[in-house]
């Protein structure tokens, strides 16, 4: 891909995570910080549909813009054609293997499988 | 390799003393960057206990109910906010919103980019990430 | 076996002369390898200090004429100029300028869009086309970028050469030392060009960049080819105090006043029309006489100095026109030049003399060209005007560029190399400087020297002065002096030093002695013993060949086409 | 040290001095970098360079520099002076407030001898974002008339024309410290030069060369570049002005 599509997805997953971010931690102050972390309320919010989707959306928008701001950090640090190809391989993955991961938890809960 | 180029390596990068705010923005704005990073990939984990039920939910709860699990929270806040407020301030000078206009420099020179807009929102990251904790910490302490 | 690369065509020196010279080389001969070789970077050369302005005629709809720009040269030269080669010079000119142009030059427009110009000294018609006062700067990174274009091009970044191997009548080849190893090589060619420009570092009080010296007119004379008028050396009237940087004629050309301590524009009473922008040799000789007659200044270092004034003009005029030249009062003087006013004295500014060569920059050797400030073609005579030098830089970097492609293209390089020569060479610049087991400390003779030019060859001199300075060079010459004390190979500067020292004992000497055989007064030598100009013995250029005893002076006939020499007025 | 000063040798009753520490290293012969410590006299405007000069014409002649125009024009002796990237000759001994100076070669660059550095890789990153007007070429060849261009026209580039090349920028730019593939902002600087003239139609072909994984990204507005740049060029303003075209911010 090049360079300039990578970081407008960058700059992208970020702008649309700054709003998506928000209303996630708006949600806890609202409730109250304590209260909004607590099981049924958690677990309610995850079987919110919408909601859910939410988090999904931010769970991606912040693995890829986590995990590429890594790779640019690394990439920066030390050069050389394998450790680059590395660097970016192992983002990739690490990002994907994070996002699999929380889908999963928000799947799962969502279809009430726990 | 490094000493040969005579590069300056990470410690050069990283010294935020010999150059403006700027600079130190640019050191938070990693330090902040990598920092949320790991804190998203521990939350991601963290939030997964939900699929242990109440009594794993619960238990894992506990652990970062503690003066330092909320301490080590309000790092999170501050860094969070100044990442944002600074990413948005960098992702507009990235465009070139308020770097100033070319024109002739007249001696003694002064950088039309490092300009007060940029140190303003700079110095506003740092403000608004400060406040953000205070409340973070007030809201979580005052329970 | 000492080290060896192979080149078409060599260029020597990547002022604008030798930049000028490898686009033209390039364009002419794409499949040429042509080298660039310079002892600094090759984009750090000299000529980026050049402030004022280029001279051309390119505004012929508001009156002005190619004939009058000849006119004005040859003039200004007090008619010692070869008259075929000022027309050549003026004629071939306005195209280099648009081509600059066309190549990214960032010139100064007018409100309409087209290129600017401003007054300079000695013109008739304010035909200086400029970019703010920093003209040399942006002539070289618009060549030196224009260079990046052709692949065919290869610098050698500080290489410093040392001598030219021919057979007697062709060229063959350079001797050089790539300075950050340390190695001695030869480099083979089919063709070389000369630019190494000016020789002004032989004056301690000069504006030129502390590379300028006179190795590169050295290695030439070496070679069998003569110096040109070397006597004539230029001493710009305005080198701001104390570090002798040069305020551009721009800065009169804008409009700028010289005062004595009187507060008077003294230059009424030596050029009634002109004033502040006649000549510059008539302009540093009257700064010396209302010194001399009690009306100048004292620096605070102790030097005699008077001053100019361009408060007038305003601050807005000054950093949009003279930007530079505000940098540089301000930060080396502390002085803001809109607010007080500058100190100056005359200042070694420029070599009219260099290595002989005919009207298309062809030297004595066959395959070696020069161009530049290296080069005499004898377009400013004795005295050159302002704006006149990167003009003269450029249009022979471009005739030599073409012809030595051409050249090139059509010779072979000889088979026959004469290692004995490198040889020699080499044994020459180790045995005779490297080694070189003398205890006087090299930079302080280099002090003496440029001192004792400056003390007796200054804008007014007079034969016991000369002998005087002549002697005093012989001696320091005689001192034990070839000392090095850096022993590595890697970056030395200190042998570099040493072997610059080495060829100014030469060309001092030819600089003086030209000065004391011309008894007559002409543009830029000023004799007070032989105040006149006399043109029935002295209408001759002055050629200098090398011998290992003494200097084999000869004269040369000076080319008139159409303007018969009068007295000079302005 | 000022020129004129033999001329004058009895002021030298003005004179101060400070201590001048170089850094020395021969990479061929030396394990490391050792420093050499001098005093140097000064007056008020003798400048770093000069000071270097001087105890290279006193004290030990084998100081390895780099140095010509001494007016800062020719882009030579950039240095690290009491740790920043500074031109020696366009830094005043009196201006530094200091009684040691340190001069240390500048960083991110390969190190040929004491204070002289290599700048092969500036010279290449320079030449790869095709420093020259791109337009068709009988346009360019040809020696008639001007291309127009107004004034203000020519001042949308003419600040950054003014690039001599000294890489203090690239020696303080913090991804130059680590990252010795990055163009750096020098070149940068020079792309947006060319793309920025009216006469220029290249633009598309140099946004191509900057944007790859060593380009243009990697540079995060640290400022830095600008801070140093001895001649007002504000390399991290024309960086993010080429970084707008290609984000879509400009056209
Ligand atoms: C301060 C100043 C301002 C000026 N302003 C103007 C002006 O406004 N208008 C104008 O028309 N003229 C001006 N001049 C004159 C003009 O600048 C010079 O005549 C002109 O720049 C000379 O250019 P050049 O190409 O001949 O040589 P230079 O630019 O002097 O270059 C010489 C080259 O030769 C190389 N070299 C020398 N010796 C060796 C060696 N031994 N081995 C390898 N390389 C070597 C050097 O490295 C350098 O690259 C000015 C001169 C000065 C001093
Ligand atoms: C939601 C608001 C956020 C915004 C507006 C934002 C914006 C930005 C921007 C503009 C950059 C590029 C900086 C540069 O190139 O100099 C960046 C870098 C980065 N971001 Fe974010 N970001 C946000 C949230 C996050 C989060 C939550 C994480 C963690 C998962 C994160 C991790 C990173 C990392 C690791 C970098 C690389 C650091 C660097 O290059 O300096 N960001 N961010
Ligand atoms: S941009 Fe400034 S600091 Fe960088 S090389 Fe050019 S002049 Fe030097
Ligand atoms: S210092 Fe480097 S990070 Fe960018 S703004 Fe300048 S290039
Ligand atoms: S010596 Fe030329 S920039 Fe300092």
């Amino acid at each position: 891909m090049r360079e300039s599509t990578i970081m407008k997805i960058h700059y992208g997953t970020a702008l649309a995570a700054v709003a998506l971010v928000a209303v996630h931690i708006l949600m806890r102050l609202t409730m109250g910080f304590a209260e909004s972390l607590e099981y049924e309320n958690v677990l309610a919010n995850y079987k919110f549909v919408p909601y859910a989707i939410m988090l999904e959306l931010i769970l991606v928008l912040l693995a890829v813009h986590g995990f590429n701001g890594l790779r640019v950090i690394l990439l920066e640090l030390k050069q050389g054609r394998i450790y680059e190809k590395a660097v970016s391989y192992g983002c990739l993955a690490a990002m994907i293997g994070l996002i699999a991961y929380g889908s999963r938890t928000i799947i799962m809960t969502n279809m009430g499988l726990v | 390799m490094t000493h040969d180029e005579h590069k300056e390596g990470i410690g050069g990068m990283a010294n935020p003393t010999r150059y403006g705010i700027e600079r130190v923005a640019y050191w938070l704005m990693r330090l902040s960057g990598l920092g949320l990073l790991a804190y998203f990939v521990a939350h991601i984990y963290e939030t997964s206990n939900i699929l242990r039920g109440q009594v794993g939910w619960n238990e894992f709860l506990e652990l970062t109910q503690t003066t330092e699990g909320h301490i080590f929270l309000a790092l999170v806040i501050a860094m969070c906010v100044f990442h944002t407020v600074n990413g948005v301030r960098v992702m507009l000078g990235h465009g070139g919103v308020g770097v100033g206009k070319p024109a002739r420099p007249d001696y003694p020179y002064d950088p039309a980019s490092q300009n007060y807009r940029h140190k303003i929102g700079i110095y506003s990251a740092i403000l608004l990430a400060a406040i953000a904790t205070m409340y973070g910490l007030a809201v979580m302490f005052g329970e | 076996m000492v080290d060896s690369i192979e080149f078409d065509l060599i260029i020597c020196g990547s002022g604008l002369a030798g930049l000028r010279a490898a686009i033209a080389a390039a364009k002419k001969g794409p499949h040429l390898k042509i080298g660039v070789v310079s002892k600094v970077q090759v984009m750090r050369s000299h000529s980026v200090s050049a402030e004022g302005g280029t001279a051309a005629v390119i505004q012929e709809d508001a009156g002005d004429t190619i004939e009058s720009h000849v006119y004005d040269t040859v003039k200004g030269s007090d008619f010692l100029a070869d008259q075929d080669v000022a027309e050549r010079l003026c004629v071939e000119m306005p195209k280099e300028i648009h081509q600059l142009e066309h190549w990214g030059m960032p010139w100064s427009r007018k409100e309409d869009g087209r290129i600017d110009q401003r007054n300079f000294g000695g013109y008739s018609f304010p035909r200086a086309t400029y970019a703010s006062d920093k003209v040399g700067f942006f002539e070289m990174q618009t060549l030196y970028d224009t260079c990046q274009k052709f692949e065919n091009i290869e610098y050698l970044n500080e290489w410093f050469a040392t001598s030219i191997i021919h057979d007697g009548k062709k060229f063959m080849g350079l001797t050089a030392i790539e300075l950050s190893s340390g190695t001695f090589y030869t480099i083979k060619g089919k063709a070389l060009i000369i630019a190494t420009g000016g020789a002004g570092r032989l004056y301690s009080f000069s504006t030129y960049a502390l590379s300028s010296t006179p190795d590169g007119l050295d290695m030439g004379y070496r070679a069998g080819m003569a110096l040109k008028d070397m006597e004539f050396v230029q001493f710009h009237p305005t080198g701001i105090l104390p570090s002798g940087i040069l305020i551009t004629e721009g800065a009169r050309g804008e409009g700028g006043y010289l005062l004595n301590n009187k507060g008077e524009r003294f230059m009424k009473t030596y050029a009634e029309s002109k004033m502040e922008l006649a000549p510059r040799d008539i302009v540093s000789r009257s700064i010396m006489t209302e010194i001399e007659q009690g009306r100048g200044f004292k620096h605070e270092t102790g030097v005699d100095c008077m001053k100019l004034d361009l408060r007038h003009l305003g601050d807005e005029k000054i950093k949009e026109k003279l930007g530079g030249i505000r940098e540089i009062s301000i930060k080396f003087s502390g002085i803001d030049p809109s607010k007080d006013l500058l100190d100056i004295r005359p200042v070694c500014h420029y070599m009219m003399g260099g290595l002989h060569t005919d009207i298309d920059g062809a030297t004595e050797i066959q395959g070696v060209w020069a161009a530049g400030e290296a080069a005499c073609n004898s377009v400013h005579g004795s005295n050159r005007l302002g704006a006149n030098s990167t003009s003269e830089c450029i249009v022979w970097g471009k005739i030599t560029g073409e012809l030595a492609a051409e050249y090139a293209m059509n010779n072979n390089t000889s088979d026959q190399w004469p290692h004995h020569l490198v040889a020699a060479e080499e044994k020459r610049i180790y045995d005779g400087i490297f080694r070189g087991r003398g205890d006087a400390n090299p930079y302080e003779i280099r002090q003496q020297l440029t001192d004792t030019m400056n003390e007796k060859a200054y804008v007014y001199k007079n034969e016991t002065d000369l002998v005087e300075g002549l002697k005093k060079i012989r001696e320091l010459k005689s001192q034990t002096w070839k000392h090095v004390d850096d022993k590595a190979k890697e970056y030395n500067t200190n042998f570099s030093n040493v072997m610059e020292l080495d060829s100014m004992f030469r060309v001092a000497e030819i600089v003086l002695l030209g000065a004391i055989n011309r008894k007559e007064s002409r543009g830029a030598h000023a004799r007070t013993d032989y105040p006149k100009r006399d043109d029935p013995n002295f209408l001759h250029h002055t050629l200098a060949y090398y011998d290992p005893n003494e200097p084999i002076m000869k004269k040369h006939p000076v080319t008139i086409t159409k303007y018969q020499p009068v007295e000079r007025k302005y | 040290m000022a020129q004129v000063s033999s001329i004058a040798e009895e002021q030298a009753s003005t004179l101060k001095t400070i201590t001048l520490r170089i850094a020395r290293y021969n990479p061929e012969h030396d394990d490391s970098s050792k420093f050499m410590e001098f005093n140097v006299s000064y007056e008020k405007w003798t400048t770093v360079l000069e000071a270097i000069l001087d105890v290279k014409k006193h004290h030990d002649h084998s100081v390895a520099v780099r140095y010509s125009c001494r007016q800062a024009t020719c882009g030579s002796c950039g240095m690290m002076i009491n740790g920043k990237p500074k031109l020696a000759c366009f830094t005043k001994i009196s201006e530094l407030n200091s009684n040691v100076i340190t001069v240390e070669p500048m960083n991110n660059f390969p190190i040929i001898r004491d204070l002289a550095v290599k700048f092969e890789r500036l010279f290449d990153t320079h030449q790869k974002i095709k420093p020259y007007l791109i337009r068709d070429d009988t346009e360019l060849e040809s020696d008639a008339k001007e291309f127009l261009q107004s004034p203000k026209e020519l001042e949308q580039y003419i600040q950054f024309a003014n690039c001599i090349k000294c890489g203090l920028c690239n020696s303080a730019c913090p991804t130059m410290a680590t990252d010795s593939s990055f163009v750096g902002p020098q070149a940068l600087a020079q792309a947006y030069r060319y793309v920025a003239d009216s006469r220029d139609k290249g633009k598309d072909s140099r946004l191509k060369i900057i944007d790859e994984s060593h380009g243009i990204w990697r540079c995060h507005f640290a400022g830095s570049c600008s801070q140093v740049c001895p001649k007002g060029v504000d390399p991290a303003m024309g960086i993010q002005f080429l970084r707008g075209y290609l984000l879509g911010f400009r056209s």
